[in-house]
């Protein structure tokens, strides 16, 4: 892969994988290789980019949401999604690229998020759903980057997963609460664990072997754990949360493996997965459709504040 | 405090309770729709506040009221006729320099109104301004700079901002309009003498149009009725919305 | 008001009012006074306005029609009264003034509609009450203009009043309904009425003494009773219909009056009658800003259709 | 019938009064809205049609179900995963480009569909596709004509067209799908073979376009789910609007 690079440059490389080895964390100003980068800014602008469109379907319950307080919590969360979408788009920023390029791959398709998004959210539940499983899939994740090799993204974690993990538990007792409701709370909150629990366990990616970008990532340390290590993380911490408040998990497979010291867990459905992904989901149109609506009916505002500052500028200018 | 000064107090802090919910909900619905991200933030900050004092408000209208009365009975049970709020805080959210107008025109009366507040002979109401005045503060910083970022910034932004003030001043003479209950409560000391405010609002609207290109408009048409529940049709869609889960499955804990 | 009229203008003029007064039509070809058609372009354009603006609180409550059958019922008569306008603004158009036309004047203020509409319609139960109310005081002055002097008018108003009045049975019946219902549906319905029963009995304008348009529209039979007549006949039936039904007209005043046989009752508010034409009824910018907005938006569609029609006659003129 | 053919038929009635009902409340949702008065006029008057429609299926569904369902419980009291119709119905309104769009599409298919379901052997089946068969056929006239005029007019009109038809396109397979359900009624005779409308539905709709300056968009992407209750996140907002009432003052006749 360095063959075409200069001997300089296979210098600067080796120097550059000595400090990663040796776990010092790469700042924006330090030589980086140029795929390191391209890397880094998919890798975190798709996590910004998550954060951003994951607004959606939880905002679509904030003027539904049951009782003032849930609403105060879901906007707060949802708040904070905003915050974290802000963090993240600013450390890909040190990384030589404006929102403005962030955004339009985004609605180029050229940008992913995470495709959990393209899933609807339908009632109250997937609210305690989303919060749950989806977060909760998350800081599986998120926990393992606090230790990923660029300076930005790593203190960026560390303060993400904080709030990350305060969402998860309101997540869960919204669960829970339905769980001591009524029959039909109950099934609602079931209902939303079927839909939602396949879906956060693609969150995680390919398995190891089909993941395109793993090897590589793993070395520069950008990731720390394989997809199939965070899953199984994962499904072990939620299935124990599943049974405390008497949720059963969709998956006929789930068990105890006593030698794995770990639960056996059924296939995922790569098609489903790979549907979703390449635009067949339930909300991928709609998800970016409305981003993209939003951001052309800011348009006009974002140009004011362009024309206000300018002036200003000219007004302090002649007035020195 | 009689039996009749507790239930004028539960009314009061109903109506500022429905202020401040309805005018949140609002807010809330910009959620994913500002024009960037940051301002994604700050609205959906602005609605969180406005969601927090709607809960002490009617949480503490609830407890006068008593039985089993709470924040939630009175947000989720009560139909548009029942909605004691001004009509400027139901009007749809409009366009961005709409939604800005109308939090700048409250948010210079929210801070004079709840200055006056704080000192109210309910210990309780005088509380709650207390904590909400800081918050008011900062939500106003905000949006006046945002009537001189619009006002001063393209021929665009001026002319909406223009419209969205034409199509609010009407709906403004309410806030300053004193009826028999808050009259009954201004002379026990509790509520604020809303008349008082209105001089004071004047200047300081004034004074930051004065900075931008944009006129306020002459005092026209009026249209009041908010704390006898006589809303806009606005308030009807707002409110199926609001209250769809508790009204779909009555009687749940959420 | 003749005297700069020419000597022939004056004979014109003595001919119409002979034929006027032989309770002879006047049709769009024949000889008419421009006061005439002025007053007439002012007094079916308004009714034009009333039927399309009405819409607007009818069609608040159709999304959220309490059954299907009612709103079924609903939908039909917002279509009679969408077609009730389409039928109007023809008739306005043979006395030479197009649609677009109408509509500027309503936009710019210049037309007036029916000020009841500046009214919300906020429960269920006004749906009932502007079918009993509104759409019963508009039957009264329709059926007294059955006879009116303007053939194309009169005609409409015949075909006019005939759904209007079935109209009225079903707001009537909605009422009822509600009144042997619940606790809360008849609070309801008398909430209903309590808001507008006044605003109808406004419908019928100024005490005969105050309107400006009356003397010269009696002569011209462009009216045939006046307003008081017609309100007065609106009070009686009124009366009777809701004492059937257990409503309470607001007003304390109103008692049978033996000797004039008919219902005594309270001074109308002329203020808020004031108030509410002059812009600052609860709706009244709503109820424009609503027309304009729609207008505008179907602008492109207009344009589609002329320049489909314009592409079609080239088409078949080169065919030709 | 057997009993389970009975609920089976029950169920193909309530989804088929479903998608009139859905379908319904977005064309309702025009009134006062259209480019001009005879367009409110006539989408006032589909929706009048497409409630009756609902009325009818959702009706004989009831008495199928038997005891206190009727369609108004039906209609008023089912939650968004209990709606099974196809998503199409539901989708928000849009511009006239696309309700017109869409409401052309559906036409074919209603035409096609209506006149397969009046040979069912279920005669109240039959009997209702004849009642509706008649007013789609004016529907389907009605709007073939627009899409003409769309894709023929102005530039504008094109582009939205065309847009619509981009936005619509993959949630067309639905119409066209079976599933175990409506394969067991088909077994029976009483369902409609969907697949079999396929062929026919493109010709007209291929055949209909070839005479605009539009491009039918390429199958791609596609969504589903109506039929089992996985909605788009349009429809619980749909029925919030719609159950309002009912919700708010349960039990009540009206």
């Amino acid at each position: 892969m360095t063959n075409d690079s200069s001997p300089n440059e296979q210098q600067l490389e080796a120097a550059f994988q000595a400090r990663i080895d040796a776990e010092e964390k790469i700042e924006p100003k330090d030589w980086m290789p140029e795929r390191y980068r391209k890397n880094l800014i998919r890798q975190i602008s798709q996590h910004a980019h998550s954060e951003v469109i994951g607004m959606q379907p939880e905002g679509n319950w904030i003027t539904r949401a049951p009782t003032l307080h849930r609403k105060a919590v879901l906007l707060a969360k949802v708040q904070d999604e905003c915050g974290h979408g802000l963090y993240l788009y600013s450390a890909t920023e040190t990384l030589g690229i404006t929102r403005e390029e962030l955004i339009e791959a985004l609605h180029s398709g050229a940008a992913k998020y995470a495709s959990i998004f393209n899933y609807p959210s339908l009632t109250w539940a997937d609210i305690g759903a989303i919060g749950w499983l989806v977060d909760g899939a998350a800081i599986v994740n998120q926990v393992s980057l606090q230790r990923t090799s660029y300076g930005p993204y790593a203190r960026g974690m560390v303060r993400i997963c904080k709030e990350e993990s305060f969402h998860q538990r309101q997540g869960y007792h919204i669960m829970m609460t339905l769980m001591q409701g009524s029959d039909e709370q109950r099934a609602m909150a079931q209902d939303a664990v079927n839909r939602f629990w396949w879906p956060s366990l693609m969150m995680f990616g390919p398995h190891d072997a089909e993941s395109a970008h793993s090897a590589q990532s793993m070395t520069w340390k950008i990731k720390r754990q394989s997809n199939d290590e965070l899953r199984q993380k994962f499904v072990d911490q939620s299935v124990e949360q599943a049974e405390v408040i008497g949720l059963t998990l969709p998956d006929p497979d789930l068990k105890w493996n006593e030698e794995r010291g770990h639960y056996d867990f059924g296939e995922i459905d790569w098609d489903e997965f790979n549907r979703v992904i390449s635009g067949s989901g339930p909300c991928n149109r709609q998800r970016i459709a409305h981003h993209v609506a939003a951001h052309e009916d800011g348009a006009w505002v974002r140009e004011a504040i362009a024309a206000h500052e300018a002036k200003k500028q000219q007004r302090a200018s002649k007035a020195a | 405090m009689t039996t009749d000064l507790t239930r004028a107090t539960a009314d009061y802090a109903v109506r500022l309770g429905d202020d401040a919910l309805i005018l949140g909900h609002r807010l809330s619905e910009w959620c994913s729709n500002g024009p960037f991200l940051e301002e994604d933030l700050a609205l959906t900050n602005v609605a969180l506040d406005y969601i927090g004092r709607a809960r002490m408000f009617l949480g503490y209208g609830a407890q006068l009221i008593g039985g089993d009365c709470t924040e939630d009975t009175l947000a989720y049970q009560r139909d548009c006729r029942e909605f004691t709020n001004l009509l400027i805080n139901e009007l749809p959210r409009g366009d961005f320099a709409f939604t800005m107008a109308r939090q700048y025109l409250l948010d210079e009366h929210a801070l004079l109104f709840l200055e006056a507040l704080q000192g109210s002979s309910d210990a309780e109401l005088a509380a709650i301004a207390t904590k909400a005045i800081k918050e008011t503060r900062y939500h106003l910083r905000r949006s006046r700079e945002w009537m001189l970022r619009l006002g001063d910034g393209t021929e665009e932004s001026r002319r909406r901002l223009q419209q969205a003030l034409e199509d609010i001043w009407g709906y403004l003479p309410e806030l300053f309009a004193m009826d028999e209950l808050e009259r009954e409560l201004l002379a026990a000391g509790i509520a604020v003498d809303r008349e008082a405010l209105e001089a004071p609002w004047r200047r300081a609207v004034s004074a930051t149009f004065a900075e931008t290109d944009v006129t306020l408009p002459a005092d026209g048409w009026r249209v009041d009725g908010g704390r006898t529940g006589y809303h806009t049709e606005h308030l009807g869609h707002l409110l199926s919305e609001l209250q769809f889960v508790q009204r779909a499955y009555p009687g749940c804990q959420w």
